[in-house]
């Protein structure tokens, strides 16, 4: 008796609910919202802040308005991998602020998180960093602008196979990126005919890395193969790295460039120096749009300083939805936006970029760069440069 | 000599355990100097009385003050400082601490030289003074207990059946060292008979109040008294 | 003097039973109808409307545990977790028809409060603390461990629940899964509150202020405390589910220590051992959570943390000591220039 | 009416080296009323603690209606008859007067476990609970918390906490201690409409309410059986008035 | 063997960081029953200025460390007077944790404002840079520095606790405050004394531990579990307990990832759950030093 009460009471909210939400909604303005769901606090806030850098720098470079329309974006907080948050923020973007786009995120499952709402609403996200391969396949209005763990370890455990060095020890953090890493390191060295002697995960929240030493150490390799996501944990191992000696013992030490990414190095210090990486973007890379964008940074932020792989993939996914807005007149319509960018190619401050068609992710050149101390201060030297790098995990992966 | 310090007063104080009233409406006064023997059966508030002179229950009304000085809105370090060394029932000795470590934490501020006085009164001590608190038998624990309230220097000595369970010739022992104390002392104890040699006035409390007040002579003498406030036979 | 004394306190602490009897009765209508008034007049903000619902149980959950039964525990996310895990792998695999995921996460949440809480009971304060705090980090990683099923760091997504029973679509502004979400705290709170003034709530109450004294009644203090722990895990469980199918995915945080720890903020805030106190507190802290971290994302800690302190220097109770009046009377007694 | 409720036979305790109870051995048959008396350190509080099972003897039997409940839990021991009541008055501070006495009868009837009945709502509890709260006064107090109920009403409410729970066998830990002079009469009065075939242990100082009451009395010293007998010959006796008086004793002899 | 040795070491000096900071929260929960949540918060505090001191400033890494105690100390002696005095005792353990939550989270964001979210590191001395010899295992000078301080904490807090009359008055009131207070002990100064150290310690293992233990704001968060579970299974107020924990679950901890990295978090937790099985009131329950 009461169910059926409480069942016809729930039908008559929701039915005159649905209804005024009818009539208020889809009237667009000539303001199109971009939605930023990024860390703006808490352990990874830098990265959030060189989100909004990226965004900030490209918008003083190219104006805030295309054909008329002016962009303007809405940051949300989400501090640390929340996907439940992550969801509820987008909602919130979505359904209050109205936006248009999605952009933004930090980490993979936040990503993930909103595939369904993007697929709902046809809005297409723009992901500027969140690594793991798997991520554009669960919607088709997902583009990626940063990079994958594929796509930055394929390179160089090719090249590490060239170096003629055979025994490797993989150790990464136990999570999704990690493995990702692992994975792609172990198939490609063990191709170009090395052997991956031990593969260590470590637990994403170790603090005392000597123990893993001692078992690289013990395992006989000859070089690693490291990937840690950026922070505390990067600075704990890469600092026992050298303390323990291994580094003294000739150990070479490789990884995705994530390790050193530019905000850490002052930390780390001189033990950074040595380590080998492949990234899709280096501070020190030169050319004209690289030295444009810092020069951009040091005069809108004071400082260059946190530009990393983070600000590009922010400064080039601004780019890739201002293309879309252009593409669509400023039309909400997400398939028809990112079949407007399939294939798009353009120079970037890290080079030449140009969206799979395919994967939605980002094809471009990978960089082997050495970290080294140049003019007293630390910075990763690009020492060679593998072009075309497509996502080796779309589909492939796992 | 200057005048003698520690004359106590208590004026209808009432108190207990939280909600508890154990004690109720009670005054009494001790001169500078004097020995108050505070006797009465079992579980009628004696060790409530002086438990609260040193601000460990909780008051309900009434005043105690020391030479004048009002006590009751002292915490019990302050009392301490005004002059009340406590030697309480359950003796209360640090049983993780050594005997000297004991005996320095009553020395409110006097060297650790001062600590011979605790020697010298209880010899015993000295032979035991790097043992723990918990290892020494009830007579050396009560031996510690009083000679580390003495070491404060108090004015005023509240002791809390100091016999219990001691042996008749550690009890003698005890009892000698207390009687050539020269401060006010309250002596709250079972042993009638040492008390009522000891001390020169007699209360006698049943169930939180005073029945009976007077010299301890008179006391002794007066069996009948006796029996009725302190002993177990009389049903009526 | 003192009978009239304790005639008054008496009278006083009449009329405070009474206020809180009062709002304890309140309670669900008044949450039915902020909750219904809600969805008017803020649209276009269900979503996190429909998080602070699904929180609320949650809170509730800790509530019946700390509340009611005085167990302090830094791990109750160890069975949200672990309901919204088995809600969300039943979804993928199994069933979509959103009320049996809740019961399926019920059953997880209580399955796995019963067998840890059987273990680690017999602990007290800081122990006890960290038992649970132990307990929510292995089931993290196990979570994290068995990446096929949970899909590890990565989350667990593609959760796609069927209708509300067969007609309501969850829809992308969030209206169905709001209601929802609303309608299940109400039962929950109401179930919660039948339990409370059952026997058994009784029974807990008491062997919350003094375990030995209810052996001396005859009961056995651990068997009420593991029973009592179960029972919040069902309900625990059920505000995972519950999160699990209205956002459609789940995150290792769900089964954090941080999630716990934030459990405990929410329900200090609001007040222990009253189950209105947990919704007020988790309305309380996460609407303010949202106003600060949206008009400053990047220091609403700050604010945050200058407000918990405040409670805990000027409300000790919890905000609903001050509901409870005895704040109030105080003011308004300095008001009136007399003497308490 | 013959057999015992309560057999201690040979209950000794020793904590460490020292021996807190030695071979103490005494029986209760129904409708007894018996005193246990001592002065201060006697151990009367470890020999409760020992029967009742929060303490296990060293050596000993203890039988309840002559089974052997030594090594039960306190918890079996109360669900078998015997039930104390506890010197501080030990209750739950925030919890009305009702609310303990429904949680006693409730744990007497094994309903505790019921988690979606109303407590308001069980069968013939309201009653009972009525019942009890009539028989010691307290029925104006039902719904007061505890924690600011006047001392002597939170004693009445141990006992009808104890009566609640249907005893055998009584153990009274100082059912008056405490209570102010105007109070204690209540209380007598409550001993005294206690149920006529109840085996009643109390532990008391207070010597009016002990010959008041009790028409056996055992006097305990340094953990041993002193003596037992009726008030008369416990009065009479030079070794009570040696453990309490002291020396005296000698002194007058 | 050379591996048991390996893991020995390393856990040792893992275990002593984790022992210089806990034992601080160890002694103010044992003595003043205050649960200190942000006890990690003033480790970090002291970590950020010594960073400040000797990268800003330009002082030698000892210079820092001394001045980094004690302006962390002098720091958070008012917030005894002010905050921790209100909420002493257990009776309130509920507020103690909300309490000390929201004063972690005003310093994490004050420390975030003031110094960003970055990493910031205490440049080492060259004397501490590169590795020391123990046989037939060489570990970083710094750690073989750490353990030393470590072991000279112990023989410090020792000396201090059982030499002292500050110690024997500290023990004293930890042992039966209410005797203490009758004896004219100031137990209030006592706390505060007491706080003082605490504090202190925590500061002085926050500079030392930056290297294992890295500065960001979250610090304070991220280690609390840590730290609390030294002082759990060590026992609340006891230094020997504290370092026997400490070293225990270091060694447990460093020998869980060497033999089986995969799951190195299990046996971490695993070990914490049995070890309070084992001891549910700590290694050195009721011991005041």
């Amino acid at each position: 008796m009461t169910k059926t009460v409480r069942g016809a009471l729930l039908g008559a909210v929701f039915v005159t609910a649905s209804g005024a939400a009818l009539c208020s909604g889809t009237a667009w303005a000539a303001t199109i919202k971009v939605g930023v769901i990024a860390p703006f606090s808490g352990p990874f806030a830098t990265a959030g802040q060189t989100f909004k850098q990226g965004i900030e720098i490209y918008q003083a470079q190219h104006g805030k308005t295309v054909g008329g329309d002016t962009i303007e974006f809405v940051y949300k907080d989400l501090d640390q991998a929340n996907p439940a948050q992550s969801k509820a923020l987008a909602q919130e973007l979505i359904v209050k602020e109205k936006v248009g786009y999605l952009a933004g995120f930090f980490f993979t499952p936040d990503a993930l998180a909103v595939a369904p709402l993007i697929d709902e609403a046809n809005i297409p996200c723009v992901i500027f960093n969140a690594a793991t391969s798997a991520i554009t396949e669960k919607s088709p209005r997902y583009v990626r602008t940063s990079f994958t763990l594929w796509q930055n370890t394929v390179p160089l455990a090719e090249h590490m196979a060239k170096q003629g060095i055979k025994k490797v020890v993989t150790a990464v953090s136990d999570y999704g990126p990690g493995i990702d890493g692992e994975t792609a390191f172990k198939q490609t060295f063990e191709k170009g005919g090395g052997q991956v002697v031990d593969s260590i995960r470590m637990p994403l929240k170790s603090t005392d890395f000597a123990p893993f030493m001692q078992r690289i150490k013990d395992s006989g390799a000859e070089a690693i193969y490291a990937f840690l996501p950026a922070g505390p944990t990067t600075l704990g191992f890469a600092k026992a790295f050298s303390d323990t000696g291994l580094k003294a013992a000739g150990i070479k030490f490789f990884g995705p460039g994530d390790i050193t990414q530019e905000p850490d190095l002052p930390a780390l210090g001189d033990a950074a120096v040595g380590i080998t990486t492949t990234f899709n973007y280096s501070q020190a890379h030169d050319s004209d749009m690289n030295r444009q964008l810092l020069a951009k940074a040091k005069e809108l932020f004071g400082s260059s300083d946190l530009v990393t792989f983070s600000t590009v993939g922010a400064y080039d996914g601004t780019h890739v939805i201002y293309k879309m807005v252009e593409a669509t007149g400023g039309k909400p319509d997400g398939l028809k936006a990112v079949e407007a960018v399939k294939g798009m190619a353009w120079e970037s401050p890290r080079g030449p970029l140009k969206i799979d068609p395919n994967s939605r992710h980002v094809t471009q050149t990978i960089y082997l760069r050495a970290t080294e101390r140049k003019d007293g201060k630390l910075q990763n030297t690009e020492i060679a440069s593998f072009p075309d790098q497509p996502d080796y995990g779309y589909k492939g992966g796992k | 000599m200057s005048k003698l310090k520690g004359r106590l007063e208590i004026s209808s104080l009432t108190a207990g355990y939280g909600q508890t009233r154990i004690i109720e409406n009670l005054s009494l006064t001790v001169p500078a100097g004097g020995r108050l023997a505070l006797l009465g059966r079992n579980g009628v508030g004696k060790t409530t009385t002086l438990a609260t002179m040193v601000g460990q229950t909780t008051r309900h009304g009434g005043s105690i003050t020391l030479d004048g000085v009002e006590l009751t809105k002292l915490g019990s370090s302050a009392r301490a400082a005004a002059g009340l060394g406590y030697v309480p029932q359950t003796r209360d000795v640090f049983r993780s601490l050594t005997v000297e470590e004991n005996l320095v934490t009553g020395l409110k501020g006097r060297p650790r030289s001062a600590l011979e006085e605790a020697y010298s009164l209880f010899p015993r001590l000295g032979e035991r003074r790097r043992n723990g608190g918990g290892e020494l038998s009830g007579g050396e624990q009560q031996m510690l207990s009083v000679a580390r309230a003495l070491l404060g220097q108090p004015t005023v000595l509240l002791l809390d059946e100091p016999l219990e369970g001691l042996a008749p010739v550690i009890c003698d022992l005890l009892m000698q060292a207390l009687s050539r104390l020269s401060m006010t002392v309250i002596l709250v104890e079972q042993q009638v008979d040492r008390a009522l040699d000891f001390a020169g006035e007699v209360v006698m409390l049943d169930r939180g109040r005073v029945v009976h007040q007077g010299p301890a002579a008179e006391a002794k003498a007066d069996h009948a008294l006796l029996e009725r406030h302190l002993g177990v036979a009389l049903a009526r | 003097m003192s009978a009239v004394a304790t005639d008054r306190t008496r009278r006083e602490t009449a009329g405070r039973r009474l206020r809180r009897a009062a709002l304890d009765g309140a309670a669900v209508p008044v949450m039915a109808v902020l909750g219904l008034a809600a969805f008017w007049l803020f649209p276009n903000d269900l979503g996190l409307m429909t998080r602070i619902a699904a929180t609320a149980l949650y809170v509730l959950s800790l509530d019946l545990v700390l509340g009611f039964g005085g167990i302090a525990t830094l791990g109750q996310a160890a069975m949200f977790g672990t309901g919204a895990y088995a809600a969300g792998i039943a979804a993928v695999n199994l069933v979509d028809e959103p009320i049996t995921l809740l019961a399926i996460g019920g059953v997880a949440g209580g399955l796995i409060a019963l067998v840890t809480g059987a273990l680690i009971l017999h602990a007290r304060g800081l122990t006890l603390l960290m038992l649970t705090i132990a307990v929510v980090q292995i089931v993290q990683e196990v979570a994290n461990k068995a990446r096929d099923w949970t899909g590890g760091s990565d989350g667990l997504s593609g959760i796609d629940p069927a209708p509300v029973l067969g007609l309501f679509r969850f829809d992308l502004y969030g209206r169905t899964s709001y209601l929802f979400a609303l309608a299940v705290l109400i039962v929950g709170y109401l179930v919660a509150r039948r339990i409370v003034r059952s026997p058994f709530g009784l029974a807990c109450r008491g062997v919350k202020e003094d375990p030995l004294r209810v052996a001396a009644l005859g009961g056995s203090p651990k068997r009420y405390l593991v029973a009592l722990y179960a029972v919040a895990g069902v309900f625990a469980g059920v505000a995972g589910a519950l999160t699990a199918v209205t956002s459609g995915i789940v995150g290792l945080d769900s089964a954090s220590f941080s999630w716990s720890a934030e459990a405990l903020v929410m329900l200090v805030l609001g007040g222990t051992g009253r189950l209105y106190g947990a919704v007020i507190g988790t309305v309380a802290f996460m609407t303010i959570h949202h106003i600060l971290a949206s008009s400053d994302p990047f220091h609403w800690m700050l604010f945050i943390g200058l407000f918990l302190m405040a409670i805990v220097l000027f409300a000790p109770g919890g905000i609903t000591s001050v509901l409870n009046g005895a704040g109030i009377e105080r003011v308004f007694h300095r008001m009136k220039g007399g003497r308490a | 009416m013959t057999t015992a409720l309560l057999e201690v036979e040979g209950l000794s305790k020793n904590f460490g080296g020292l021996q807190v109870s030695s071979d103490i051995t005494l029986d209760l048959k129904a409708g007894d009323r018996c005193a246990l008396i001592g002065p201060n350190g006697a151990g009367k509080t470890t020999f409760v603690n020992l029967v009742t099972g929060v303490l296990a003897p060293t050596a000993g039997t203890i039988r309840l209606e002559g089974q052997d409940v030594t090594t039960l839990s306190a918890e079996a021991r109360v669900r078998r008859g015997l039930i104390r009541s506890f010197q501080v008055a030990r209750l739950f501070r925030s919890m009305t007067v009702r609310e303990h006495l429904e949680l006693a009868v409730l744990e007497r009837e094994r309903k505790t476990f019921r988690l979606f009945a109303s407590v308001r709502r069980m069968p013939g509890l309201a009653d009972e609970v009525a019942g009890l709260l009539d028989a010691m006064g307290l029925t104006a107090a039902a719904d007061t918390p505890v924690g600011t109920l006047a001392y002597g009403q939170q004693r009445l409410l141990e006992i009808a906490l104890a009566l609640a729970l249907k005893p055998k066998v009584l153990i009274l830990d100082e059912p008056a201690a405490g209570v102010p002079h105007s109070e204690s009469h209540r209380i007598l009065d409550a001993l005294d409409r206690l149920p006529a075939d109840l085996a009643v242990l109390m532990i008391e100082h207070d010597m009016d309410l002990v010959f008041r009451f009790a028409r056996r009395i055992i006097v305990l010293a340094q953990g041993r059986l002193l003596c037992s007998g009726t008030a008369q010959e416990i009065a009479a006796d030079p070794r009570v008035r040696d453990v309490y008086l002291g020396s005296r004793a000698h002194v007058q002899a | 063997m050379e591996t048991v040795f390996g893991i020995v070491v390393d856990g040792a000096a893992y275990g002593m960081i984790l022992f210089i900071i806990s034992v601080g929260l160890s002694v103010t929960l044992g003595l003043m029953r205050v649960v200190n949540l942000a006890h990690g918060a003033f480790a970090m505090v002291a970590g950020y200025i010594a960073s400040y001191a000797a990268q800003g400033l330009g002082l030698p890494y000892a210079a820092a460390l001394v001045g980094a105690v004690l302006v962390t100390v002098v720091a958070t002696l008012p917030m005894e007077r002010l905050l921790y005095r209100r909420i002493y005792g257990s009776a309130n353990e509920l507020s103690q944790v909300l309490l000390t939550i929201g004063l972690t989270f005003v310093i994490v964001a004050g420390i975030n404002y003031l110094f960003g979210p970055t990493l910031k590191r205490i440049p080492l001395p060259d004397a501490l840079l590169g590795t020391v010899s123990i046989g037939p295992k060489s570990i970083p000078a710094h750690r073989a520095f750490v353990i030393g301080m470590g072991a000279a904490t112990i023989l410090g807090l020792w000396w201090l606790l059982e030499r002292t009359d500050f110690g024997i008055k500290l023990r004293a009131a930890v042992d039966d405050p209410n005797m203490a207070a009758a004896l004219g002990i100031r137990t209030e100064r006592l706390y505060m004394a007491t706080f003082a150290l605490g504090t202190g310690l925590a500061a002085m293992g926050g500079v030392l531990g930056a290297e294992l233990l890295p500065l960001e704001p979250y610090y304070a968060i991220r280690y609390i579990v840590l730290f609390l579970a030294v002082v759990a299974v060590g026992g609340a107020g006891s230094i020997f307990g504290s370092a026997a924990a400490a070293l225990a679950l270091g060694i447990v901890d460093t020998a869980g990832k060497y033999l089986i990295p995969n799951f190195g978090e299990f046996f971490f937790y695993a070990a914490l759950i049995l070890i309070l099985f084992r001891w549910p009131h700590g290694f050195f329950h009721g011991r005041g030093a």
